[in-house]
């Protein structure tokens, strides 16, 4: 097992992995920006090194000076959490290079899933239900009026390269399919630096569903269970459960039994999250994240896995610490994103945190960073803390939410914290009854359906 | 980078400064004075402990086995931590690296305090990624001091010389 | 199910009721003395009342003014938590008298336990394993050494009305009895109004495990298996963990029928505990507490289930939420009480909390009253806080422990925080070897056992 | 209970003492100031919002039904409650109960406002537990106001009427 682990992110992920290493006897690394020398996570880790100053690109996107650090301080492992450099294949091939281990899949796993198209291909060749769509790129209108017309309306035009809603586009009809097409594709150039595009079936009113998986490198694949993602603002995740109130158990372990054998087939290592799009009862892969996902913990908390924890096994060599059959979902898990925004206009709200009060007692769990006298920087995303519940069924784990939520404190910045603590009183949510625009629709008039 | 003594930054705190800081805060009713320049900041505080903490500090932790005490609660308040660099005319490392203070092993030092050097000069060489990066004088002067050692690994922003 | 309940209690557990309360759609009555203007639940609660000033004798002892409190406020139910009225037959009777619920067992039962010798002939007649001892009080020199010749030596004389370790006096030999029985007389006297003792046999390296038992209305009972309280100083709890590491899966399945049995004979309501000293494969009955223990998270954590809820639930006439086959221990459970003391002298340290910082992440519980700027009262007991980790078996509750305290931060005034940080690194701790005297030789000796 | 505007008692703070208090916590450079005088208390803070409230106050929450949204966060720093009983005249009730102005219904009120009254002389009961337990004057004066109304919930220490 690893003596030193160097941890290349910042942030409540940087503690979260902290955490796992303490707990494993493994010490810690923390790099950090200039803006960020008196987070968490670098006061707990055992040592720290400054990388650079605050813009993320001179510092946590910054390979050289992260492999300097690693090497200077004798780490002998890289975690990369997520984002920055945990989906970056160049990064990985660079770690290895230097004889340290990449905490984390092998640099062609991230490059394949990395590109939209050739993932798509990938995992539909493992035999993965994929949204009904273009075979590779689509070149020009006429080519695109033809793929839909085959795919049947309305369809969705998708930047190669793009992420985060950039450079997508939906037609509703062949009339609509031009002006989509151009948009898309000088989005996708503008965005990206690239662009192609290709084109897929558009789902009405699908649901986020996402399968965890965990492979180790003795052949071994397990899945643990799907998270519901469906609540998004802009792309961007609000709140997540496990299990989703959508499925049932054979649906589940169908879907379960699908994505292990495809990454076995694939061979892939470590961690993943198979993402689909849920409708009518069909999934429709959209993509796949070969890191730790921010919403990780609902997981751990139906199934009592350590996910950073397996990470750094798997890495370290050691089989998974279960198999298919030892996992149980057992009761039921909600993560709140705490995100320093304003919320209702999502206005990011970097600043002095004045007071903070963390929740507590039975089936809650609070990952954060943040503390009182902590000052947000302006120069990273939002989020400032997970409030994840866990209850016997889900009407104990809204119940649960809604208690803690109400025991929070943030002071001196604004927080999602209010969004939160009015979803949960919203039948709709109370119910499991949303799907991906339910949130968004939500926000706009107040309720989440229209003709509610 | 545990082997470099936080006490011996510490002694560097100007405390004049900071007794004229609380005097302004005083005087002027603030609750919170901040300043940063040259790569040292001060914060003053009515409510909190008084803070002074500089950008350019390898912080160096005791890194205890995996059998050792868990460390003690960390304070939310930020804890002061050494100063290094505060000085004006402070050379500070634009790098993650390891110095090198001489072109080779047993070659002379590129400078030595008391050396006159001119703009643009090599001070000392920053290896990083087998990378070795030279250092140049921003502006002439005189050695006054060489704070890091050779083959001193040292964090961005750390001080590593200082020109008067 | 009851609308409203009032808390008749103050700090971590008073909050642990709302909580509760709160996640069951239950309102709540927070009473409180004049010092616990600020506390957490009472600024938590959906109403207050202030009952009187601070000394708990004319506010959280006072029955009149609890009850009034819950009259003019229209609580349905009062709940007793800990301490205080919880194991007061009296105020039981008085609260049903004014037709509002107890949430406890019945006053008969409370005062059946409530007199160790009653209680002791009680539950060995219901078939539980007692110490070996006189038949009820003994009333003079002569018929102890006649009791003690027929038990063995050492033996113990106990204060009949005892508590706390007053009254207590260990005899090792016919020689050292008479001074033994005089002296537990006279404090027994001076403590309790009441000088009637009794004798037992006296475990030389016993540990202290206790069975946590609920019974609803409806005449089921269920044991949630056991906890070890071995780690005492002068008889107060300082650390609890569930399983014990003494035990195996047949005697705690044993134990469990057997104490089962009894509490069905006895006809007990609601959640109890019956506590144990544990020698050499047998247990040995010490007494029987009739209320919810400040320890009930660790089995929570092990089993699941909410105490309080099935509390509130069963006072409400509800069955159980699960029988006897749901009970599943899962993993492990330790608990660390955070006392604001000095963590060498246990000198009480009250004051304002400067700072407070709450560990999280995966499996940690915090159940704490206080906050940052609480000012820890002088009126009371001590206890801050409860730290609980859950880890999937034994190291990985220690290891998770080790990495909370080095979170938390309780800054202002002192706290038992660094005694057990200590204690996580102790070899004996680790090895699970230690019994209820560990701890007062560790205190007095810096080893856990003599000849180490 | 909660049919006591709370705006009604925090008209009665006094802010003179208020202003007074910052001064002199800004004169001496000090972090906080508490006093506690005759039922009121005062502390006055730089770091946090200045919180004044007394120590017989009915604190009276909006009752939230079960359905209801949670509450909002509590502040870690104590809020401000509604002052009462801050005048020196205030006779505070000696338990939890519930008011009776008149000796039984109909009759009429013990003492009305403007009435002078004799030490020892009995200003209303409070009844709890179904003993009515008479509130007399601690001394003579005149009833200035009577702050409570019939059948009303009174906590412990809350200002039940206030002699001149």
């Amino acid at each position: 097992m690893f003596e030193k682990i160097l941890i290349a992110n910042r942030g409540e992920i940087a503690l979260r992995i902290h955490r796992a290493c303490r707990e494993m006897g493994i010490s810690t690394v923390a790099v950090h920006s200039e803006a960020d020398r008196n987070a968490m996570h670098v006061r707990l880790a055992d040592e720290s090194v400054c990388i650079g100053p605050a813009p993320s690109g001179k510092s946590y996107l910054n390979k050289a000076a992260i492999i300097s650090a690693a090497r200077i301080t004798g780490a002998q492992a890289i975690h990369p959490g997520y984002g920055f450099l945990s989906e970056n294949a160049k990064f990985a091939e660079i770690v290895e290079a230097h004889n340290i281990t990449f905490i984390g899949p092998k640099p062609d796993h991230i490059r394949m899933m990395g590109d939209k198209i050739t993932a798509k291909e990938a995992i539909a060749r493992a035999g993965v239900p994929v949204v009904p769509g273009s075979q590779g790129g689509v070149g020009d209108v006429d080519e695109a009026l033809r793929t839909a017309a085959e795919i049947g309306y309305p369809v969705l035009v998708k930047a190669a390269a793009g992420g985060g809603g950039r450079g997508m586009k939906v037609a509703r009809s062949a009339a609509d399919l031009e002006t989509a097409f151009q948009t898309a594709r000088t989005e996708a150039k503008a965005a990206f630096g690239d662009d192609s595009v290709y084109l897929e079936k558009y789902l009405e009113k699908p649901r986020h569903i996402e399968i965890q998986v965990v492979a180790d490198s003795h052949g071994n694949v397990i899945h643990l269970g799907e998270r519901d993602c469906s609540l998004q603002r802009r792309h961007q995740k609000i709140l997540e459960e496990s299990p989703s109130p959508a499925l049932n158990a054979a649906e589940r372990e169908a879907i379960g039994r699908t994505v292990c054998d495809a990454i076995g087939k694939l061979g892939y290592l470590g961690v993943g999250t198979i993402e689909f799009l849920y409708e009518d009862g069909r999934f429709y892969f959209i993509e796949m994240n070969t890191r730790l996902q921010v919403e990780h913990p609902v997981t751990e908390m139906v199934t009592g896995v350590d996910l950073v924890r397996e990470q750094i096994r798997i890495a370290a060599g050691a089989p998974l610490s279960l198999t298919q059959k030892d996992v149980v979902l057992s009761g039921h898990s909600i993560e709140c994103r705490i995100n320093a925004e304003n919320p209702e206009t999502f206005t990011p709200c970097p600043g002095l945190i004045s007071d903070f009060h963390a929740p507590g007692g039975l089936g809650v769990r609070l990952d954060s960073a943040a503390y009182s006298g902590y000052r947000v920087p302006p120069h990273y995303d939002s989020l400032i803390g997970k409030l994840i519940v866990h209850g016997r069924n889900r009407t104990e784990a809204l119940m649960r939410m809604r208690r803690a939520l109400g025991e929070m404190v943030v002071g001196g910045v604004e927080t999602t914290l209010p969004l939160h603590q009015r979803l949960m009183n919203e039948p709709d949510i109370q119910n499991g009854d949303y799907d991906i625009h339910w949130l968004e629709t939500y926000l706009r008039t107040g309720k989440g359906r229209a003709g509610h | 980078m545990a082997d470099k003594p936080v006490a011996d930054k510490a002694a560097k705190i100007d405390t004049g400064l900071l007794r004229e800081i609380a005097a302004i805060l005083r005087e002027a009713d603030l609750g919170e004075i901040e300043i940063e320049q040259g790569g040292l900041r001060v914060r003053v505080s009515r409510s909190g402990p008084p803070v002074v903490h500089s950008s350019g500090v390898v912080h160096a932790h005791p890194a205890p086995t995996a059998a050792a005490a868990p460390a003690a609660p960390p304070a939310p308040a930020p804890k002061p931590s050494a100063p290094a660099g505060d000085h004006p005319g402070a050379v500070k490392s634009p790098m993650v690296g390891t110095v090198y203070l001489a072109a080779e092993a047993g070659a002379a030092p590129f400078v030595k305090v008391g050396d006159a050097v001119k703009e643009g000069q090599t001070l000392l060489l920053v290896e990083a990624m087998k990378t070795f990066n030279p250092v140049l004088a921003p502006r002439a002067g005189r050695i006054a001091q060489i704070i890091v050692a050779n083959e001193q690994p040292v964090e961005y922003g750390e001080a590593l010389i200082v020109i008067e």
